[in-house]
């Protein structure tokens, strides 16, 4: 899960790392007041999920509290395209108004979880400002690492090797030290997935502040941190992608094409659509129903096809394992009691309780076309798609 | 000859009286496979399915000398029946749980190093030797015992790939689901190492997928350091990047997350790729007539 | 470091276990009203370091207020002498005043750090309410015992082992995992050697509560715990060894001879106190002046043997290491300046700066018996105790 | 051939711009110990007592392959200390520091274990091989280079026991004090065994004291594991029970803890006991002329 620049800085803020001063505003109004109470130069942030705001004209430099309002009336209510986005750009319904700081170096500081060591991994740099994947192509030797070994924690001599590394001396390196030790804190409170400070800026006087924050969280962990949940900005991902999890379906992925999938599985569902690739179609979607018994998914499934209007055909594969075939047969014959089922749906099944599955769907009368293994499956989707009767 | 299971294994299962734990026991159970002990805390005393059910897993292995464990333990509690089937010393353990928190697995890992305990999964199907132990989620009936070892990332696309392989006449030694997590207890190499060395495996097909870097890792060892011929599926040549398909591993963060890459380092490594996943079966068939 | 039962469980009360209710009390009328609000038998309690206070009286068993005023009233100012205090017994300048609790069965806790493993151990066992040596002595399968692995921290699966260890069930299973779990916290937090509940109470109603409880400290890490530095009780300890540490002289232990001992290093310090006996002395003290390059801790060392009024021969060993023994020396020579001494003084040095140390020593012109070795040092210290002139 | 260190040891010292850093490396290198790199954090760069000064463990090591470290390094700081040089890889750690916490030092040995680092206190006096290389507080001079293995908690206590055996003219194979801590990096069992396998170590003097029981697992060790003659001194035979008697390790809790628990131990293990500290020359010397 992420979370926007202002939220990620308002956790950096409780775990007591230095941010500049600043406030969300939802309005043009709020912003001048916000601008007004800053009394000097300020940035407007547009808060989106993607990165690449500044050169995208989504971070403004302001004089006056006026020019700060100017500015966020511009974003608030626009689309933001960066390099991020699709085409379609990211809605920016608040920004960050925030006092300009004066930073004479740009670092650049992370910590992710490593899965080659099983371990979290702090990253330090002094090239900070820029991508860190950039960094690592083109001057591997300006990226420091250390993982950290829960048995030991976060220890100062890590955090000193990471500041000699960034180019810290003196008092910083002790700042910087016990910024890392608060940044590993938040990752382990918060159950992180990435927790990023880039830029780290080095001010003028020669503290070290917050310039632009990202944290990305673990779903999996989700559960035991209503706070973070509570921050979710639905705005920000493809509609049907949060209807689906409304509806319960916490694997879907929008996709390009018009064949609307429907598997149980990670794995198998990325392979069928690879297959239909393979058959010269193009899924709609990544579906993976998962191993809940439960035949109002697949029915929320198909609401999920009714809601795409891209697509043409349904292929629904399911090899049952922990999943019993015979609910989903059932969920998908309440499907097309419920609704009224406008494309043609090829049905490919598998698996623990494949009689009885076969048995309800053809007992139902419901019109589906039944497809013998998912390459036949793949084939006949496609067909489908392009209006072949199957 | 198998690999982590076989005739000899005494299932022990950790949520035996849980649902899903209930269901899969039985079919393990009608699959003829040894379940010796089940595991719920306060339940200890009681019988579930004919088996012996105790408190604790050091206590279930002390009275029935199990030697393998499975796990069907929520996520929330997931890692912490990990942790007590390490701290029992039980020799195979297998997270079948989807949805254990990252940071939890960081402990499960750094508590595993130095130990003896092959930990397999967790978000994964288990493991069968078909005919002789099936400790998983996995659909007993499509398997045929043989010898051509399987190893994957996924669950139900390996279903597929077995059935294919069983439809052709093509047994299989032991399947093994690694799982679809980013921080599996076994990767491709730990799992492609023991079929290397097990006599009666004579070739293995892996099912791949998109995100991290763990069929790079196999290619080199397959390599430098195996003689038997494996068959290769990656799944995800038509997922698009920074969204999770579902595994929580299965995510392209950067350039050698792709699945065109981890096609090309096996390529380049030997092993033999399948352009769509149904070819699996076919090309396996090849593989082992040219041996 | 030692803390009261009070003080103890006023800790525990503040990571959530819990206590029962109740107060400390200076006065018989604090602890008369303390009863009265309780408003039920009460249990007046001597707070004194030693354990064994039930059987030697320091535990008194009261009906009403009144009952309580009197029990505090006989207690508060007078000595207790329990088998660890020796003759002279222990001063009783508080006492706890606790509801009387009705407890079903007496369980036992503790955690210490465990020098064959390195990592903290937790012990648990259904026989509580006695000593847990005598129970490992005559029943060892009624302990159980868990190492904390740093690595992943305390552990509902540990919990849980002990926990049906202790033969407990249902709903206290993880009443008790949650209990031990905060004192694995405490214990960390605080840098414990020791934490004990014993005995672990059952209440009638299946409850767990802390009916008593001892709490020891690293020496070595009360730096950073200044809340812990201040709950010692001064008048618990031996005032010779108060006195000492006032002084900078942490490790000054009273002993029952009349050889006052001034030595560098711990195990030296044992060894000349040994050798003493072995030459038919007896050493009035152990005293390791430590590695701290600074005469005032010597002159402060010849304080404590003027203020032991047993000390009728001084023997100072030194053999310089990191200590050098010109400073010693030095210190010397300012304690016979800055002081009448009375009785004999043998010394004997050797290393690190030997030869400018002894150059003090004889330049100064103070009188003291000068040593060869460590054995000539405890048989002239033996001698001139006894009133033969070395 | 000497145990730990000896005249191709590249010391590094930990804090060698503090003053009792200063001091002792300045000893070290009077008594010829090749004193390669000092770590002080923010001195990298500078030069003391001519010697060159990193900020961190792992660039001295790097830059100067130095073999082993010393610490001399503040009590609050002295684990982290610790932590780098393992960090780092250093093949020996040698630390001074009195005062460390003990769940500080619990971190300590979980990070260790399974490590090749060998930590040798803390709260000791180094070690010294003599004649080829002193890393540690002792007075060098006190020494005599030859075959008697000296391991001991205390300090001073030792100095006084090198000083009996070299004025007899027994040379010493290496002295190594193991501090008298609670949690030592490395036990007398550990140092047996290096002394064991030494070819020229002839015998062994031990110098025990009260608290725990590493003397009694050093007699397991004696009597099944060591061909080579022990002496042994135990200190503390007149301290009271439950009194810390300087050392955080010299407190007697149990009956283990005891002088004459540890003495009966060491004796029927085979050890040689002298009945007080002014004998163990003497009995050394006899020893030895019995071989």
């Amino acid at each position: 899960m992420k979370v926007h620049e202002y939220q990620a800085k308002a956790l950096l803020a409780e775990h007591g790392i230095p941010i500049p001063q600043g406030r969300a505003a939802s309005t043009p109004d709020e912003a001048r007041r916000i601008a007004a109470d800053i009394d000097g130069p300020v940035v407007v942030k547009a808060q989106v999920y993607a990165g690449g705001r500044g050169k995208a004209g989504g971070i403004r430099l302001t004089e006056s509290a006026a020019d700060a309002e100017k500015a966020a009336s511009d974003l608030i209510g626009s689309r933001l395209v960066t390099p991020q986005t699709g085409s379609d750009g990211a809605p920016v319904s608040k920004v960050l108004v925030e006092e300009a700081s004066d930073v004479t170096r740009e670092l650049y500081l992370s910590i992710l979880v490593d899965s080659a060591s099983h371990l979290p991994l702090m990253i330090a740099s002094e090239a900070g400002g820029v991508e860190i994947e950039e960094v690592a192509q083109s001057s591997p030797e300006r990226i420091f690492r250390c993982t950290i070994d829960p048995a030991i924690g976060f220890q100062p001599f890590q955090g000193r090797r990471l500041a000699y590394g960034m180019g810290l001396t003196g008092g910083q390196v002790r700042e910087a030290t016990q910024l890392m030790k608060s940044l590993y804190r938040l990752f382990l409170d918060k159950d992180c997935s990435l927790a990023e400070i880039n830029p780290l800026g080095v001010t003028t006087g020669g503290d070290l502040l917050a310039i632009d924050a990202k944290m990305n969280f673990d779903d999996s962990a989700l559960y035991r941190h209503k706070d973070i949940q509570e921050l979710q900005d639905k705005e920000q991902e493809d509609p049907l992608e949060v209807q689906a999890r409304d509806w319960g379906i916490s694997s879907y992925v929008k996709m390009e094409g018009d064949i609307g999938c429907m598997v149980n599985g990670a794995g198998l569902a990325m392979a069928v659509n690879d297959l239909i690739q393979y058959c010269g179609g193009r899924a709609a979607n990544f579906l993976d129903i998962g191993t809940l018994n439960n035949p109002d998914r697949v029915v929320n499934s198909f609401k999920m096809f009714l809601a795409d209007p891209s697509v043409r055909a349904v292929l629904v594969n399911i090899f049952g394992g922990m999943a019993r075939v015979d609910v989903i047969a059932q969920g998908i014959v309440d499907a097309f009691r419920q609704m009224d089922i406008p494309f043609p749906v090829v049905v490919r099944l598998a698996g623990t309780n494949l009689d009885e599955g076969q048995r309800i769907l053809t007992h139902s009368g419901i019109r589906f076309i039944e497809a013998t293994d998912f390459y036949d499956g793949a084939q006949k989707a496609v067909q489908a798609a392009k209006g072949v009767t199957g | 000859m198998t690999i982590l299971v076989n005739e000899n294994t005494r299932l022990l299962v950790q949520g035996i009286t849980g649902s899903e734990g209930s269901f899969h026991t039985e079919r393990c159970l009608e699959y003829g496979t040894t379940v010796v002990a089940g595991v719920t805390p306060g339940k200890g005393g009681s019988q579930h399915l004919g088996v012996p059910v105790f408190d604790s897993v050091d206590k279930a292995i002390s009275e029935t000398r199990a030697n393998a464990s499975i796990l069907f333990v929520p996520p929330a509690f997931a890692a912490d029946g990990i942790l007590e089937a390490l701290d029992a010393g039980v020799p195979l353990a297998i997270c079948i749980t989807e949805g254990i928190p990252v940071l939890d697995m960081v402990k499960v890992h750094r508590y595993l190093k130095g130990r003896s305990t092959r930990l397999v999964g967790p978000n994964c199907p288990g493991v069968i030797s078909p005919e002789k132990c099936k400790a998983g989620i996995m659909v007993g009936e499509i398997h045929l015992s043989g010898s051509v070892g399987v190893v994957s990332r996924s669950g139900t696309l390996t279903y597929d790939v077995v059935s294919q392989l069983t439809s052709l006449g093509i047994g299989q030694s032991t399947c093994v689901g690694i799982g679809g997590d980013t921080l599996p207890g076994s990767t491709f190499t730990d799992i492609l190492e023991l079929f290397e060395a097990d006599p009666d495996t004579r070739a293995v097909v892996l099912i791949g997928e998109i995100g991290g870097t763990m069929e790079q890792e196999a290619a080199d060892f397959i390599r430098l350091g195996m003689t038997k011929p494996v068959v290769a599926f990656v799944a995800g040549s038509t997922a698009p990047p920074g969204k999770r398909m579902g595994h929580a591993g299965a995510i392209i963060t950067g350039s050698a997350g792709r699945a065109s890459e981890k096609i090309k380092a096996l390529e380049w490594a030997g092993a033999t790729i399948c352009p769509n996943p149904a070819e699996v079966g076919p090309t396996t068939k090849k593989v082992l007539e040219s041996m």
